[in-house]
């Protein structure tokens, strides 16, 4: 299905993503981790058409995505959904207005410029607000919304676009931990209701092993890890983070029940002085 | 050729809405002699209607001597004279005043050296053309700065010399005047006697220090491009205005007058002469 | 904020409550722009009605008078230096009203801010007397004191530099009053509970935290106030904008000096736009990084 | 950013505290001294102590007295002995012939009485004029002798100015000016008389109670129409002026905003990648800008001649070059992530134009432009002062003119009223627009620096 | 010493503090706890005399301190620092500054205006600086620095009005535990060192009973306990909390130690929510 091979991308002298391999032959829940910096953000971006490839292919159903151009480049992002860690909402327009922008590709410039959608594309944008939860929230602003709200829309508009691939770019990242799982049932759900195939990048290994089929592990651009989430030992993980024995995956962690109580208290200290 | 609007200029020196109320009756008769909607206009200075007529968006006015000389010398093709204002003594003339406070203690030319001294608008004849080469050849210095007077101003206007001499912002300017009738009055017509009537100033605090040549009372203009029935139609209007309208020529005339006679060009050499000896 | 909420209504409800809003909107949105183009229209057509000249006639000699003044400027360009030799005086003359207006504003309409913010005011019960005060000191144009100032003081640079400095003061009490809004009022009460005066409290807890942004807008007004001397020259306030006015309303002869002056005011208006932009960019940025520090 | 130790000990701590104190001392001191040092440069620069010497506060004080009184002249034709009657001594408030105000009784002798025991008498060869605790004054007026005064023996005081042709009287009752031509009298009273109607209207002293009969019994339109039509206020051309200032401000401004918004594309970095085109659009804002609208209302006088239209036009051609740059920042500011997001799904250029970034500037643009439509009506002011019209030439005129001073403080007040009110309407119409601002102190601030 | 009396506050209906009656006759660190809108902060206030109170006396050392007026009142403000929750400090100014704001009474507007600070007492300040142990940041800008380091600040400030009382309105409530620990033992050594009395809002039991020889307990503007640390039962922190029988006394603690991890993660994920 997806097939991406020496996927490389190069910011003048740095190498954000280099050589990237993977294959992904069903539709799975893949998760990729790695630190900061690592080229997460940037591989997705690629495959999204976001960000142009400096090398590589990337094939979708034996179709080289990476030589795509204006309307059929469109036509694949309208294919290959997005969501962000910002959510990427527009803030002063309504959460309907936001989940229909997912069907823009669709429709004539014309028609869009005036802000005319289809009635029934409105109904189906509400049914899927509905399905996430937050169908009574229409009406309002997206920038009125709590954050967990709007990476709901943001998943809305993702739907909305009936795309065969979505790509998730540490959608939890600026959430809190009690937001972050329920985004991550929303998109655990739309993988296993809809079979979907989602691609999410994590900064947290627990997420990652909790709601993954699959865990992809990046460092300084390469993929150095792929494998099932039981696979990812605590050596594994210190290796993709490339910390020391000091590493403790805790640090990383949001899940609410998994908390290490004094390790969170320092963290916290730490993070406020 | 046609015209589908005719536009009337209105100079300075009145109030805005007072110089158009004067004017109302003869736009009416404008509209009525020539069939066209007629405007009036009443530019806050002498340059606005000026610029009117150069531009071509004013057909009509009643400019100074000098305000059509600055016409004439922008675009000769642009107006020509028809009428001029005949006073109540049959002649068209007028003077430029010199003036100061009697308190000052000046009371020539000549105890003005050193002193200040106000001009009032740059296209007034009275207020600044002539003046600006009669005193030159009374002095026998030039107006600049410092040179006789210790600072020469120009004040904007005919009103605003007047609060300025009054005020003593300036020990002396100029402004005009008929040179008929009693100091004590302002003289009969002119800027003072607007001044006294409004209470403004007392003549009695004044002396005259200077008195110019008579000055050509200035123009009705027209725009030369008008179709000729046009023009002569307008001409034949304020030349019969006085024996048709009473009442109407007061406002017209700005106070009690003979009538508007026919003039040329060649009445006005003098001032364009004048005039471009002070364009540098 | 959860989603918890009982009571929600039926979805069916939502999607007819959101169409409806939906139609609502467009209804509302093609009122309003069919409105607006209708009173564009009404105006212009007004206004060309109104004018001596009309757009159509008029629009195709825009360029005369410029050419005209342009071309005899051209003429006499060897006397250029020493036109603006002659003017710089008047040019000094109108950055002084400018700047010294822009100082005195900026005092009085700082003390106009400081009584006319909540938390602030030495009178809390005065606050809508001292915004009053700025409106209207804002509201009326500079020309209209300057001509009744000229009236009663004569002609020169000082009517000039009060009308400027009153407006300037309720332009930036305003202003100020918006930056105090924003500042926190924390400092104050510290300085409060040491028990500071309302100047101690005022001087060291306010000024601080808005002198900045006070600074860039007294800049934006200088700029500002630059250009509001030159046009009271044209009403008699000396400066560049009285000799503008001589030698423009003179006309054809004087036209190299218009256009000297021009020239010079130009330029000044332009050197200090951007001075000033520099400087307040520095500020404003200088401000963030000590923020981030 | 914790406590790790640094190698100051605590002396060279308080060595340093010393240097920056004085440090700070310094800017304490030298700022205001700076400021000190330029007010007194402006101080003897401009001349204030001179200033102050010259400074005429009669005029003054004539302005505020005038501003809120009138004056009634009385006046005889020395000539033919008419006495007439009018109002601010212009024509259109002259009492018909053979009418006078009660204070007034017309005759041989015209007995004019200033109350407190002042009365002035215009005799068929004489005037007189009692003045309590000074006496009687005369004066007999003649063409060949001029004006031959009596005065009471003893000095003459200063608020009696004589010469040969002319007398002149001031006192707290009135005014007595008596010349060869002419003897009158001004009387003072508070109030802007004729402010309703004239006195050639019908309704002309008639009480509010009898107006709002007279309009029920079917006058209204009549009493309207001739307060409407007033000679000596002229409400009509009045609200036909602020009307037009207004109008100026409205066509300039949302004009400039139009011509702004499409031209502001090409200065912006992310639409128009061509540095050069980008570099002349800004140097064109810039020029417009720094030219002010004064100089452009000139400019464009010569093309369009005088009236409102050339006003709106000047507004527009300066508020391009505003607007132009501010919208260019604007455009230059836009948050990325919500093109981006729009991106994602497949849009096309104009569609992420339209929901990634209109949305966006929307607010910043109406902002703007809603705050200068208040600060372009003061312009429009000015510039109808100059040339276009409206309410400033209105002012201008008036105060130059420098009579009707009670006019003068009508229109002021009326053009306060305006401005204040188009700042509340501005004010009122961006919080309807820009409805649900997350923060609104934020964005005013962001407005009010563009200003 | 302190003697409050009947002392009352009403904002409109609301009663924030009714009839409060307190006696402190010696020095001595006091604890005032209770839940938010009990009237704490309008307690200190009152006695700070930055709010007026509507009915009642203070008096200290037998002077009725809510009769001053002008000079006075600021002279008592000057004997009765303050220590506010959010720091109150001039953030850019420098700490050595801040601190001084501590004699501004002393001195006249006019040498404070232009910085005319006498020598000796900016050798204080840094001496007070060094005694709170952040003498290396005197020349730094007070925002600049860390929440913790910006409390001490302010109780270097407190400490430079040579004070006869300290306020403190919940120091700590703004810091993570690590800070709040060093600003309470702050607090507590300037007691015991100075032998100042110290009166602190605080909102959680344990550092009530930790650091102070006498707790206060508040509840809807009232007085509801006053006694020792040790008298503090369960049964008594209920009644001044107004909780009912699932009150956990930990629900409130910042302390390190004594953390129980779910319920402090779940009542963060409240918060943000
Ligand atoms: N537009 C860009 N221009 C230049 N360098 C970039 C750009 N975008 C990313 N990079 C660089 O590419 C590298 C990979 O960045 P990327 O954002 O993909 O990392 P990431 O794994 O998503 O990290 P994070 O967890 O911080 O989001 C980084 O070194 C980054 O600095
Ligand atoms: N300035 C004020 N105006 C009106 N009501 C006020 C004001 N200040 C406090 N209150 C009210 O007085 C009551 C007591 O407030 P106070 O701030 O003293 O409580 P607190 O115990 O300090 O609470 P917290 O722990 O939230 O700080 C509250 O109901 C509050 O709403
Ligand atoms: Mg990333
Ligand atoms: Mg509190
Ligand atoms: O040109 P004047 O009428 O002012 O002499």
């Amino acid at each position: 299905m997806l097939r991406i091979k020496k996927l490389t991308k190069r910011f003048g002298d740095n190498v954000a993503v280099n050589a990237a391999t993977l294959d992904v032959d069903k539709p799975c829940m893949i998760g990729i981790i790695g630190r900061s910096g690592a080229g997460k953000s940037t591989l997705l971006r690629m495959i999204n058409r976001l960000t142009d490839a400096s090398a590589g292919e990337i094939l979708f159903q034996d179709r080289d995505v990476t030589q795509l151009k204006g309307r059929d480049k469109r036509a694949w992002q309208a294919d290959c959904a997005m969501i962000f860690q910002q959510f990427n909402l527009v803030p002063r327009m309504d959460v309907v207005s936001n989940v229909l922008h997912g069907t823009l590709n669709r429709h004539s410039t014309l028609a869009t410029m005036f802000n005319l959608f289809p009635m029934d594309e409105v109904h189906r944008a509400i049914d899927i607000l509905d399905r996430l939860g937050i169908a009574e929230h229409a009406p309002k602003r997206a920038e009125a919304l709590s954050g967990g709200q709007q990476q709901r829309v943001a998943i809305a508009r993702a739907l909305m676009q009936d795309p065969k691939i979505i790509l998730a770019d540490e959608p939890i990242a600026s959430l809190d931990p009690m937001n972050a799982q329920v985004v991550m049932q929303a998109l655990r759900r739309i993988h296993e209701e809809d079979g979907r195939t989602v691609v999410a990048n994590l900064h947290t290994l627990d997420t990652a092993r909790r709601y993954c089929d699959r865990v992809v592990g990046m460092r300084d651009g390469r993929i150095v890890f792929d494998g099932l989430p039981e696979q990812l030992t605590t050596g594994v993980a210190r290796e993709i983070y490339g910390a020391d024995a000091s590493f403790s995956e805790e640090a990383t962690s949001t899940e609410i029940d998994t908390l290490d109580a004094t390790q969170k208290a320092l963290m916290e200290a730490e993070a406020t002085i | 050729d046609e015209i589908s609007e005719f536009r009337i200029g209105i100079l300075g020196g009145e109030n805005a809405q007072d110089r158009l109320n004067n004017n109302e009756c003869l736009r009416e008769y404008t509209e009525k002699a020539l069939g066209v909607e007629t405007k009036l206009f009443a530019p806050a200075d002498y340059d606005g209607v000026i610029q009117g007529l150069l531009g071509g968006t004013i057909d009509m006015a009643w400019l100074g001597a000098s305000g059509y000389a600055k016409t004439y010398l922008s675009d000769p093709e642009a107006v020509e004279p028809v009428l001029v204002k005949v006073n109540t003594d049959g002649g068209y003339g007028y003077y430029s005043i010199g003036f100061a406070r009697k308190d000052s203690g000046i009371t020539s030319l000549d105890d003005m050296k050193g002193k200040t001294f106000g001009f009032g608008d740059p296209n007034s004849t009275s207020g600044y053309l002539i003046p600006s080469i009669e005193i030159p050849a009374a002095t026998g210095a030039t107006m600049e700065s410092g040179d006789y007077f210790g600072d020469v101003k120009f004040t904007g206007g005919h009103e605003q010399t007047i609060v300025a001499v009054n005020n003593g912002d300036v020990d002396g300017g100029v402004t005009w005047a008929d040179g008929l009738g009693d100091w004590e009055d302002g003289f009969q017509s002119g800027a003072l006697r607007r001044a006294v009537d409004a209470g403004l100033v007392d003549m009695n605090d004044m002396v005259m220090i200077w008195q110019s040549e008579p000055i050509p009372e200035g123009p009705v203009v027209i725009r030369k491009s008008l179709p000729t029935e046009v023009k002569a139609k307008m001409t034949k209007l304020w030349d019969n205005l006085s024996e048709k309208d009473r009442e109407c020529f007061y406002g017209v005339a700005a106070g009690e007058a003979k009538s508007f006679d026919p003039i040329t060009h060649d009445a006005y050499e003098i001032i364009i002469e004048a005039r471009k000896l002070k364009s540098n | 904020m959860t989603d918890l909420s009982a009571g929600t209504p039926g979805v069916d409800q939502i999607k007819a409550d959101y169409s409806e809003m939906t139609r609502r909107k467009r209804v509302y949105g093609g009122i309003l722009l069919i409105v607006f183009v209708a009173l564009m229209a009404a105006g212009f057509r007004t206004a060309d009605d109104r004018n001596a000249g009309s757009f159509v006639d008029g629009w195709h000699r825009i360029f005369d008078y410029p050419t005209e003044v342009l071309s005899e400027a051209w003429e006499k360009i060897g006397a250029l230096p020493e036109n603006l030799v002659t003017f710089f005086p008047a040019l000094v003359e109108t950055l002084n009203i400018a700047a010294a207006s822009t100082l005195i504003g900026t005092i009085a309409g700082t003390f106009l801010a400081l009584m006319s913010t909540r938390g602030m005011a030495m009178w809390p019960a005065l606050i809508p007397l001292f915004r009053r005060i700025a409106d209207i000191c804002r509201a009326i144009p500079e020309i209209v004191i300057a001509l009744v100032l000229i009236f009663v003081l004569g002609g020169g640079p000082v009517p000039a530099m009060i009308a400027i400095a009153i407006h300037t003061a309720g332009a930036l009490g305003k202003l100020f009053s918006e930056v105090n809004e924003n500042a926190s009022l924390k400092p104050v009460e510290g300085l409060h509970s040491v028990g500071a005066n309302w100047s101690q409290r005022m001087y060291l807890g306010v000024i601080p935290q808005v002198g900045p942004n006070y600074v860039s807008y007294a800049l934006l007004r200088f700029e500002i106030n630059i250009r509001a001397s030159a046009i009271l020259g044209f009403v008699g306030a000396g400066g560049l904008g009285y000799e503008l006015r001589n030698s423009m309303s003179w006309g054809q002869g004087r036209y190299d000096q218009a256009a000297a002056i021009f020239l010079l005011l130009f330029v000044t208006i332009v050197v200090v736009d951007q001075l000033s932009g520099l400087l307040r960019d520095r500020l404003t940025h200088g401000f963030e990084k000590g923020a981030r520090a | 950013m914790s406590t790790f130790a640094t190698d100051l000990s605590i002396d060279e701590l308080k060595a340093e505290a010393d240097r920056l104190f004085s440090r700070k001392r310094l800017v304490n001191f030298g700022m205001p001294a700076l400021m000190l040092a330029y007010l007194a440069y402006v101080f003897f620069a401009f001349d204030v102590a001179g200033l102050a010497g010259r400074a005429n506060w009669e005029n003054g004080k004539t302005l505020v007295a005038d501003s809120y009184s009138y004056k009634t002249h009385v006046a005889r034709d020395n000539r033919n002995g008419e006495v007439s009657v009018s109002i601010e001594g212009e024509r259109k408030g002259t009492y018909p012939d053979g009418q006078a105000p009660d204070w007034v009784a017309l005759g041989a002798t015209t007995v004019i009485d200033l109350e407190d025991g002042h009365v002035v008498r215009f005799g068929p060869e004489t005037v007189e004029y009692d003045i309590p605790g000074y006496g009687t004054v005369r004066a007999t007026p003649t063409r060949s002798a001029g004006v031959q005064p009596e005065l009471p023996a003893g000095e003459v005081p200063d608020w009696i100015n004589v010469s040969k042709n002319r007398m002149a009287i001031t006192t707290d009752a009135g005014r007595l000016t008596v010349t060869r031509n002419r003897s009158e009298v001004f009387r003072y009273f508070t109030g802007w008389e004729l402010f309703w109607f004239t006195l050639d209207s019908p309704y002309y002293g008639k009480s509010p109670s009898q107006l709002a009969g007279l309009a029920a019994s079917g006058e209204a339109g009549s009493i309207l129409n001739d307060f409407w039509t007033n000679k000596m206020w002229r409400h009509q051309d009045v609200a036909w002026a602020i009307f037009e200032t207004i109008l100026m401000a409205f066509l300039g401004t949302l004009g400039a905003g139009m011509i702004a918004l499409s031209m502001a594309f090409l200065a912006t970095r992310n639409f128009n990648p061509l540095k050069s085109v980008r570099f002349l659009t800004r140097r064109v804002f810039d020029f417009v800008r720094g030219v002010d609208a004064l100089i452009w209302t000139v400019v464009l006088a010569r093309a369009f001649g005088p009236g409102p239209l050339t006003g709106a036009l000047a507004i527009l051609v300066t508020d391009t070059g505003t607007f132009g740059k501010i919208f260019s920042e604007a455009l230059e500011n836009v948050d990325q992530k919500q093109i981006e997001g729009v991106q994602s799904t497949g849009a096309n250029a104009p569609q992420r134009y339209r929901f990634g970034m209109i949305p966006q500037v929307t607010p910043v643009l109406l902002s703007q432009l809603l705050y200068f439509l208040e600060s372009n009506t003061r312009s429009a002011t000015v510039i109808g002062a100059i040339t276009g019209g409206g309410i400033g030439l209105l002012l201008t005129q008036a105060i130059i003119t420098q009579k009707d001073w009670e006019e003068v403080a009508y229109y002021i007040i009326l053009i306060i009223l305006m401005v204040m009110l188009m700042d509340w309407f501005s004010g009122w119409l961006r919080r309807r627009l820009i409805q649900g601002e997350t923060s609104p102190k934020r964005k005013r601030a962001k407005v009010a620096q563009a200003v």
